[in-house]
């Protein structure tokens, strides 16, 4: 009953990723990947999505704990303007990041003629895009386990005279970690593959803002080929990350 | 940090409603049947109901009825609460847990650990210090919870029920250790319990809770002398009897006689019922008789007596009682007296 | 100005061109020749949609020329203030019929579109391709609907390549890029309706004469021969 | 300490949204949305999203399950493919459903060969295609949550003579009810928010394949106002939902 | 469905070792200090600890040593386990946690329904059948976990610490209701306790285990007489001294005399030690010693007598026993003996 369906599963995700790899030309894989662009567009998401996963975990967990603990009026409302972002189209979602930090938006006006300081274009923006569509995947994600995990451990601690920090700390935040670590994994993944924000808002130029998927998107105009090879890298370099996720950070005792 | 003395004058809607004070260094004993409030009391305390209604201790005022006086947050009252059924930190240690109150107050990391594995080895736990509560036996880990709530040198104990779940050896070396500790703690101290012996040995006094509010509160000579419920009075180990609404009588099993026909001496004090149980007490037999008015008493007999009455659970008995055995008496005026069922 | 563009180096200029994505190849080929006559000058593209290059030209991108696939979002950059002086036409383009390799449908005529059971795929109207694809579908006289509207014509053409539509209407360039994956089928009065490619110099570039030279050297017979061997026509 | 970060993140969070909706030309709002192609796309958005988080729950479910609480063999390995369709650019994604599925796929030429079926240009390949993107999404959100809440109900229940999938029926999915819920907006959105893959694997015809999304990704080329308005559609259903979802759905007494 | 004899030879390794047989019908009391083993035993029974050993069941094999045979899944054993700590399900209601176990066992949802209402009824807390476990209190929730055990008719019960928690009134009554049940049942239970009177009021045999292994296994009456472990001597209200490795002292409180000077009279028994603690025993006082040999022993004592002696906590006495008031034993052959501490 169980493992059927969970089988089926595995095999739709799995098939059309095998498919992919079959479809690759793997001949001249290392001859296509030598080059400039491919170097710099995989160090870039590399940090790029590396900053995403810490800016989630910095903001987005207190965030989830506030969702999942504090009791205040409009939580709902809130809860659900934070997911927003998943369901925006990423091309639209660029589009409201240039309204918002754009050279002519709303506070990327006052940050230019304040400090003379543009976002749009820099490396900066990229990880501004990638959070914002990265960051309600986490906190989904988070919310979820630590409304699983309720409240009792932190009733608790404040007993033993633990602030509501040092609760979190000690004891909130370990008792959640699988859950942690899944939104992680999705935060990360979720910028990995990011490109229609990315570009929209902070363009698509070799070495400050095209990564990976950005470079497939135009090589996919050009050469298929390529593209379909650098995606190879995407693939690979995710299942050995995911892969190496050791069951032991994905349990609580 | 010297606890003063408590008042408390709490309402949790629904489940207990009671006023009392206690002086520094009194440890009061909480009685009651099951659902009779006592973990309700204790966490109200604690702050964990929120706020709840007045709690003063010394001249600190944890929580104000009047809306105007904010209550202190939980992990601002200088507690130690052991919780019934433990609550340990599963992601810690033994020693962790028991770490962790001195940490927050204050201690640094290698003091608290110390003070945790002195506590632990009080307890005979010591050499379980690094396992998780996972891999302790319900007796351990009862243990450690008692420990992490007495290692924060609290200003107020609250120990729901500390002994459940432990050995005979181990309790009896428990309780010797807590009336030591209990006998350098300045403050008050709250202990539940289900155990006659906890409350004689270890208690001032004996809060008796029934049905969510105050049914007698006294020195534990007091209560066991004189109970208003029944459930003290079979932890006194006396039968209690309610002849007015202001009027309880109280005797011995011991004086209690127990023949097969009506007696003709007709002491007022008699009752018709049925056996429901026949259990060792000490060297005598100790029957337990429900009567025909829906009380339950003890007489305690020889085993000879026993056998010659050929007495069973389901025979029909009559118990009398010598008016000279009884002490008769009223509750104090204001107690909220609940009648034994 | 150019220097905020990607990874200047002290002493060298640097000039970035956002340009459509049908111009991937041409442009990067002139642009090595560009670096070649201009020492110490390093060019940078940025290819994608014209629409969202025009965009980014108005937001202010750092970027010295902007060549895009039509007129209108030529017009929108020009509106918005985002490039210095006149835009001009350099290459003109006309849309054709393409078929998969092995041409699954049999299909010989624009005509046969119309065959039942033949799948084809045009530019949804929005994108430039397809204003032009359902003028010519229009006039043609077919009356079967697309199996898709595809976002951009280089959709249309992966479509047709990889098999999954018997036929599809892209420009001739995209037909000669594609090589041998597909078979170009002319349509007739495709000639009437010609997409012109304009470029202009950003209002923002730091070097004007440099995005001036860049753009001559597109309307010199050098970048006419480039764009020709790609299947440009003349302005 | 906690209250402060999950404010700027909601800050960081909203106000792009805010610029977007300020953005927004309100006078013809309405008369923009009164077209067919709104209306079909709107419908079938609302159709395929939810079919998308029925399959999601179908068989994404067992699939956590197994994951969290099955110990075979290359588990690692399973968790890590069955997340890689999160780091694939959306187009690549449809590139791996074209190879797999499309007509000349590895399984769609044999689907058409032997059935005559073909599967892209159909609505089923849209939720196909939302399944792929969206499916990862839940698993990993509701595996951690099954995990972070262990097996021991699981052992419980056993001894009460339950077997796996009762277990799982009335003890284990009970319990993870809130990651569940979590999982569920996780997919729903990003279902919602699907353009690239449904695009390339799909199609995007009006009434068939067109989902919102792509309406306003083809309208970005056409009229920005109207794609903005379009947006605002999906902004304001996707907040409603969200902020309907009860806070006693997610919770765990 | 009728349970058969059960053959247990299990080994949890590090934590319990364990092969006896009981008969069924037969009641086990386990009995142990903390940590030795008892909870162990009764899961590796129930098979949570996966395939441990033997077990057989009748002439069902519910795990067998040898790797050809595969062992029962657990929820092919038909086991009513009473965890010690409840784990009642926090999602459902008492009701539906008590009617879970009959309804995967085949019953009909109302039939299930009907069942575990009729024993929340038997307990007394069929009012709050509807309440979710957090709703209960500590007693209340131990009540509801009994139940749970109870209702699914199982081939072997497992109880650990059935009566936990519960105030005397219900332990009373709870003891009553398990005891009728017992009777009826055909199956085997294994019945952990620290409580001396469980093992007496509704046990056949007992079985200590002392670190994991067994230290005694007989009929109630055999090793409450002869007790072979310190914590069964004082379960038992016995003092035990090992004399060698093979020969057993056991002797009651109430033949120990006390004295503040060395005996002159030279019983061949007399210890030396410090009074620990005196505590009331009926209408004696009992006074707890630690002898100088490490070894705890207790002495009962009449008031007017602990009054003259001017005996209080920390005093050193002299213990003496007559020669003719102990009794002496050897265990039986073959039995792992633990010597008292
Ligand atoms: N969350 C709740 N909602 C409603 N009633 C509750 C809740 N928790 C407990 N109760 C009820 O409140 C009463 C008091 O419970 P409490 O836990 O204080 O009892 P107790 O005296 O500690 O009993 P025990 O000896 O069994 O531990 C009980 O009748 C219980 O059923
Ligand atoms: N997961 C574990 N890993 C290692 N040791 C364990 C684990 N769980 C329990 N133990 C140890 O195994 C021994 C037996 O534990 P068990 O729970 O069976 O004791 P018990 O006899 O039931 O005690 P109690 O009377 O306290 O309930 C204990 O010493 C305990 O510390
Ligand atoms: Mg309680
Ligand atoms: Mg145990």
């Amino acid at each position: 009953m169980l493992v059927l369906p969970a089988v089926l599963a595995v095999a739709f995700l799995v098939v059309p990723l095998v498919a992919l790899v079959a479809g690759t030309p793997w001949e001249d894989f290392w001859d296509r990947l030598r080059t400039e662009a491919v170097r710099d567009a995989l160090a870039l998401s590399a940090i790029t999505s590396l900053a995403t996963v810490g800016l989630c975990v910095l903001i987005g967990t207190p965030l989830s704990w506030v969702l999942a603990r504090v009791v205040f009026p409009g939580r709902a409302l809130v809860r659900a303007l934070v997911v927003v972002p998943l369901v925006l189209p990423p091309v639209v979602a660029g589009v409201a990041l240039v309204a918002a930090l754009g050279r002519t938006g709303l506070i990327g006006s006052w940050l230019d003629e304040s400090f003379g300081y543009r976002i749009p274009y820099t490396t900066a923006a990229v990880i501004i895009a990638h959070t914002f569509v990265a960051l309600p995947f986490y906190v989904l994600a988070v919310e979820g386990v630590l409304r699983s995990n309720g409240a009792r451990w932190d009733d608790v601690a404040a007993t033993l005279g633990a602030g509501r920090w040092t609760t979190f700390r000690r004891v909130t935040l370990p008792l959640a970690l699988p859950g942690l670590i899944a939104g992680c994994a999705l935060a990360w993944a979720r910028s990995l593959g990011e490109f229609g924000a990315t570009i929209t808002f902070a363009g698509n130029y070799p070495g400050t803002t095209q990564t990976l998927p950005s470079l497939i998107y135009s090589e996919l105009q050009g050469d298929v080929e390529v593209a379909r090879t650098i995606s190879m890298v995407l693939l690979l370099a995710s299942v050995l990350v995911l892969a190496g996720l050791r069951d032991r950070w994905l349990r609580v005792p | 940090m010297a606890g003063g003395p408590l008042d408390v004058d709490v309402t949790v809607p629904g489940r207990v409603r009671a006023a009392f004070s206690a002086q520094p260094g009194e440890v009061v004993a909480v009685l009651g049947p099951n659902g009779a409030g006592k973990s309700t009391l204790l966490h109200a305390v604690a702050g964990l109901h929120g706020p709840v209604g007045d709690i003063r201790v010394g001249d600190q005022r944890w929580d104000g009825a009047a809306r105007t006086t904010r209550a202190l947050r939980v992990r601002d009252r200088r507690i130690g609460l052991a919780f019934q059924g433990q609550l340990l930190f599963p992601h810690l240690s033994a020693l962790e847990n028991v770490a962790f109150g001195p940490r927050r107050r204050g201690a640094s990391r290698a003091a608290a650990r110390r003070l945790a594995a002195r506590w632990l080895d009080r307890f005979e736990i010591g050499d379980l210090a690094h396992r998780r509560p996972h891999e302790l036996s319900g007796g351990q880990a009862q243990r450690v919870a008692l420990a992490r709530a007495l290692a924060v040198e609290p200003e107020v104990l609250l120990l729901d029920e500390p002994f459940a779940g432990l050995d005979v050896g181990v309790a009896l070396g428990l309780r010797r250790v807590l009336a030591q500790h209990l006998r350098d703690f300045s403050g008050v101290t709250l202990l539940v319990t289900h155990d006659a012996l906890d409350a004689a040995t270890l208690a001032d006094r004996v809060l008796v809770l029934d049905r969510g509010v105050i049914a007698q509160y006294g020195t534990t000579a007091e209560v066991s002398a004189q109970p208003l419920t029944e459930h003290v009075a079979r932890l006194a180990g006396l039968n209690v009897v309610q002849e007015t609404p202001t009027r309880f009588v109280a005797f011995s099993p011991s004086v209690v006689t127990v023949a097969l026909a009506e007696p003709t001496d007709s002491p007022r004090l008699r009752w018709h019922g049925v056996v429901s149980t026949v259990t060792r007490h000490g060297s005598a037999l100790r029957i337990a008789v429900a009567t025909d008015e829906g009380l339950d008493l003890l007489a305690d007999l020889t085993p000879e007596a026993v056998a010659e009455l050929e007495i069973a659970d389901g025979a029909p008995v009559w118990l009398a009682v010598k008016a000279t055995a009884v002490r008769r008496y009223s509750p104090p005026p204001g107690a909220a007296v609940s009648p034994p069922r | 100005s150019s220097e905020e563009g990607a990874g200047a180096e002290a002493g060298e200029k640097e000039l970035t061109v956002l340009a459509a994505a049908s111009l991937t190849e041409t442009f990067t080929a002139l642009g090595e020749e560009f670096e070649k006559t201009h020492d110490g000058v390093d060019v940078t593209f940025a290819f994608d949609s014209s629409a969202t290059l025009a965009a980014q030209a108005v937001e202010g991108a750092p970027a010295d020329v902007l060549a895009t696939a039509d007129l209108r979002t030529m017009d929108d950059a020009v509106a918005g203030g985002a490039i210095d002086g006149d835009p001009q036409t350099f290459a003109t383009n006309v849309m054709t019929l393409v078929v998969p390799a092995d041409n699954p449908a049999g299909i010989s005529s624009f005509a046969d579109l119309d065959k039942p059971g033949v799948d084809y795929v045009l530019c949804v109207e929005t994108a430039p391709c397809g204003v032009v694809g359902a003028a010519l579908i229009a006039d043609g006289g077919i009356t079967a609907d697309p199996a898709s509207l595809e976002v951009d014509v280089k959709a249309v053409l992966a479509k047709v390549a990889s098999g999954e539509a018997d036929a599809g209407l892209v420009y001739v360039t995209d037909a000669t890029a594609a090589g041998a994956d597909v078979v170009s089928i002319e349509i007739p009065g495709a000639e009437t309706q010609l997409l012109e490619y304009p470029i202009g110099v950003l209002e923002q570039t730091g070097d004007d004469d440099l995005a001036a030279e860049f753009i001559e050297l597109v309307l010199s017979d050098e970048g006419r021969r480039v764009l020709a061997d790609a299947g440009f026509g003349a302005p």
